[in-house]
């Protein structure tokens, strides 16, 4: 039975994707190989990083559809421009000029309904490329990337999301940071949400906004604590209140920070992420099944 | 020649805003007869895209120069495209009418 | 956005928009984006015959550079030709930090304008100005 | 006027806790927090809200099932999918609407309507150390550039009513909309670089954003001692980008208490190595 889970966090920072990539390795260690890893942080995509063996296996590009104006046709008479909400169409009646801005459009195919006049065509435009990395183990990793200077991350995230592997028995998907549109296109597909924060208040005050997302969006979720004593006793009180689930406690570590930094952290895993990882994997097996 | 200068307010001594497209008034100065005209700006709260459209208004404006703090690169394509000049000047709080004098005297 | 790249020296900007092909019609041929650094390397080398050597130092380029760019000048406007393909001068993209000039009296940037003589700050009319400067 | 924006690329770099210490540093400044999605200098600075106002963002749909037709052009049309009928009746998700208004015009028995987004507000308040202007954005909305720009003007006004000729934005993670409204006519950006693999791409992105634009920029290294091989090879970019580094702050739970304390690490610890340096650092932005 396919199951999607996504990690998500209000803050930048608090360890999303150590948490993906290690879940990752710990799936195909103790529950199916039957899993593949989406990095959805479209923007920044960084769980590639942590697998230097990785081998592309595949590529492809991502278009959006952008309209363009036939000038033979176009009578300058600015409908187009009032139908679209994005500002990306400019015309000026007294120059006999009509062009679109493809950064700024957004593909709502509003303006062919516009035009009276047959003078909007759709051609391909690039939004980002698509990879895929066979990582030894599991069923690999899928990432987006986006062109700088493109705002189509939501739809290029969308895509990502379609390109698992049929085989697939969980799908992890590693999302951006912040509580804005990309996030809930990453947990709307998403079965079960883990949300990776550290007991700090600004990690608190993050979370309290993630998880009024969540709750808006009607999705089971569960918190992992990293980083754990490095804050005081705040994060608790609120969980608890609030009857929010712990499903793992990551200790702070200076040591792992360091080896994060130098992207080795499966290469050094000791007995006690071991134990945590595998009682994680475990719990949501339980969970999800 | 017809010069823009984008302003923070409607007056000779509002202060010179630093930003193109989403400046909240426009400053029309005509060098020849030397009228100056105020216009607010339609798209200095517009979601995005306000660059483009500031730049639009400038060509059918029919203005040939733009004084401002910066362009942002859809901005600066257009004007560029239309051979509007483009004047960047350093930010000390001048003001439009001090801005105007300085053209007139060159 | 475009990495920035190191800065081409142009003596003077193309004078036109676009040439477009007649006699071709009722046929979208499409165009080719000539770039300002293009046209400028095709205006030293074969316009005012400068060798490449000379091309290059005066656009404060490498050999290298100004061989890839001259080429890639001359692929564009064959391509314009032979498929009846309007060619249009672009400003943009990576020329497009190069076109700012500064006033060493003022401290204003401004860009060069076809129509006036470009020789005094567009702010100040002071003559003390520096061409072609990064933004 | 001058107008420092303090960014990282990267979230979870330190940029908020940077800034905050500089704010606790500056005389006679007016603050910002640009980063409107998560927003968290108001955790340390405490203000004391003088003025609240609601900010307009996109559109979204909203359909009336009572003059709905089921003509299903609407769903048809809508390229996001953002028109559902699994509950029996025409209805739009608004996390999904894009905000294009096609279905509203499509609709040929007017049952679309568009309305405005009520769910951000920005505020102007006190703080112990001058006044603060900051946003809170609604969860699920679009990242806003526009409301960064809102809240800048808004300093600047208040920073030219009271004479005071600084001003200090904390700056949101990314290089995306927010980011480049929260640096545009800014004199200055203040780059917070943690070593890791992530920071430093995040920060090349970052620095080839800047550079589109005519602004000086600074860098600080957070967290230096986390990786010494990392830090070297940061030192080394910033030395090739002709980036003046500012200092290097090491890796300091004292930064974490202070936070709790809801304090600046100035504030808190105005001895520890962390607070000189950054001292250092704000005496050469204010020169500089």
């Amino acid at each position: 039975m396919l199951k999607k889970i996504a990690i998500a966090s209000g803050k930048g920072g608090t360890g999303k994707t150590t948490v993906s990539v290690n879940l990752y390795y710990f799936i195909h260690k103790y529950w199916t190989d039957k899993v593949q890893l989406l990095d959805c942080d479209v923007e920044e995509p960084n769980d590639l990083i942590f697998f230097p063996e990785a081998r592309e296996k595949s590529f492809n590009v991502v278009n959006q559809q952008v309209p363009k104006i036939d000038n033979s046709k176009c009578t300058y008479c600015r409908d187009c421009v009032e139908y679209c909400e994005f500002n990306a169409i400019v015309v000026i009646p007294t120059v006999k000029f009509a062009e679109v801005n493809a950064s700024l459009c957004h593909s709502c195919g509003a303006c062919l309904h516009a035009c009276k006049h047959g003078a909007m065509l759709e051609y391909d435009h690039k939004i980002g490329e698509i990879k895929k990395f066979d990582l030894g183990i599991g069923l690999g990793l899928i990432q987006g990337e986006l062109e700088i200077g493109s705002s189509m991350q939501t739809m290029l995230i969308k895509d990502v999301i379609k390109e698992y592997n049929p085989e697939t028995e969980i799908v992890l998907m590693d999302a951006p940071p912040g509580t804005s549109c990309p996030v809930v296109t990453t947990s709307a597909d998403a079965d079960f949400i883990l949300l990776v924060t550290e007991p700090t208040p600004f990690g608190l005050h993050d979370l309290q906004l993630t998880i009024e997302l969540m709750r808006e969006i009607h999705k089971p979720f569960a918190v992992i604590i990293n980083k754990d004593g490095i804050g005081d006793g705040s994060m608790e009180k609120y969980l608890e209140a609030e009857d929010i689930e712990i499903i793992g406690r990551i200790a702070f570590s200076k040591e792992y920070a360091a080896n994060y930094a130098t992207g080795k952290i499966l290469n050094n895993l000791d007995e006690t992420q071991d134990s945590f990882y595998r009682n994680l994997v475990m719990n949501l097996k339980e969970k999800l099944n | 020649m017809k010069i823009v200068i984008s302003s923070e307010g409607a007056e000779m001594n509002s202060v010179f805003d630093l930003r193109f497209g989403r400046a909240a008034y426009f400053c029309v100065y005509n060098e020849e007869s030397g009228i100056t005209e105020f216009l607010k700006n339609e798209h200095a709260d517009d979601q995005g895209g306000a660059g483009t459209k500031t730049s639009e208004k400038m060509v059918e404006l029919g203005v040939q120069k733009v004084i401002s703090g910066d362009f942002g690169p859809k901005a600066k394509d257009i004007l560029e495209r239309f051979n509007i000049q483009m004047v960047i000047l350093p930010d000390n709080n001048r003001t439009v009418g001090e801005i105007i004098e300085t053209l007139k005297g060159k | 956005m475009a990495r920035k790249k190191h800065l081409r020296k142009i003596v003077s900007p193309p004078r036109f928009k676009s040439f477009k092909p007649i006699g071709v019609t009722g046929r979208e041929t499409g165009s080719v984006d000539l770039l300002y650094e293009e046209y400028e390397a095709i205006k030293l080398a074969d316009y005012d015959l400068l060798s490449h050597k000379e091309a290059s130092a005066l656009m404060d380029v490498s050999r290298a550079t100004f061989a890839r760019i001259y080429e890639s000048a001359r692929r564009k406007i064959s391509m314009a030709l032979v498929e009846i393909k309007e060619i249009k001068a672009v400003f943009g993209n990576v020329t497009i930090d190069e076109s700012w000039s500064f006033c060493n009296n003022c401290s204003a940037r401004f860009t060069l304008n076809t129509d006036n003589g470009n020789k005094r700050c567009a702010f100040c009319g002071s003559v003390n100005i520096k061409l072609g400067v990064n933004k | 006027m001058k107008e420092i924006t303090v960014l990282s690329g990267k979230g979870g770099a330190g940029k908020t806790s940077i800034t905050a210490a500089l704010v606790s540093l500056s005389e006679r400044a007016v603050f910002c927090d640009s980063d409107v999605d998560a927003a968290d200098l108001h955790l340390i600075l405490k203000p004391e809200v003088k003025e609240s106002y609601r900010f307009d963002s996109g559109y979204k749909a909203i359909i009336d099932s009572v003059k709905c037709i089921d003509c299903n052009i609407c769903k048809e049309e809508c390229r996001f999918d953002a028109i559902h009928t699994d509950k029996g009746f025409y209805e739009v998700n608004p996390f999904q609407c894009e905000g294009c208004r096609l279905c509203e015009r499509l609709c040929p028995a007017e049952a679309i309507v568009s309305v405005k987004n009520e769910n951000n507000f920005w505020y102007v308040s006190n703080t112990r150390f001058g006044p603060l202007v900051h946003a809170r954005m609604g969860p699920g909305e679009e990242n806003s550039g526009k409301l960064v720009t809102v809240v800048r003007r808004k300093a600047r006004e208040i920073a030219r009513s009271l004479n005071y000729d600084f001003i200090l934005n904390d700056g949101p993670p990314g290089i995306g909309c927010a980011a480049i409204s929260s640096l545009t006519g800014t004199s200055g950006v203040l780059m917070v670089i943690e070593p890791s693999m992530s920071g430093l791409h995040d920060a090349k992105r970052l620095l080839d954003l800047i550079n589109s634009f005519n602004i000086k920029s600074y860098a600080i290294i957070n967290k230096h001692d986390i990786s010494n091989k990392l830090t070297d090879e940061i030192v080394q970019f910033l030395k090739n980008n002709n980036i003046p580094l500012l200092g290097k702050i090491p890796f300091d739970t004292m930064f974490t208490q202070a936070m709790i304390e809801g304090k600046s690490i100035v504030e808190l610890y105005p001895e520890a190595k962390s607070s000189k340096v950054l001292k250092k650092i704000w005496d050469y932005i204010l020169v500089n």
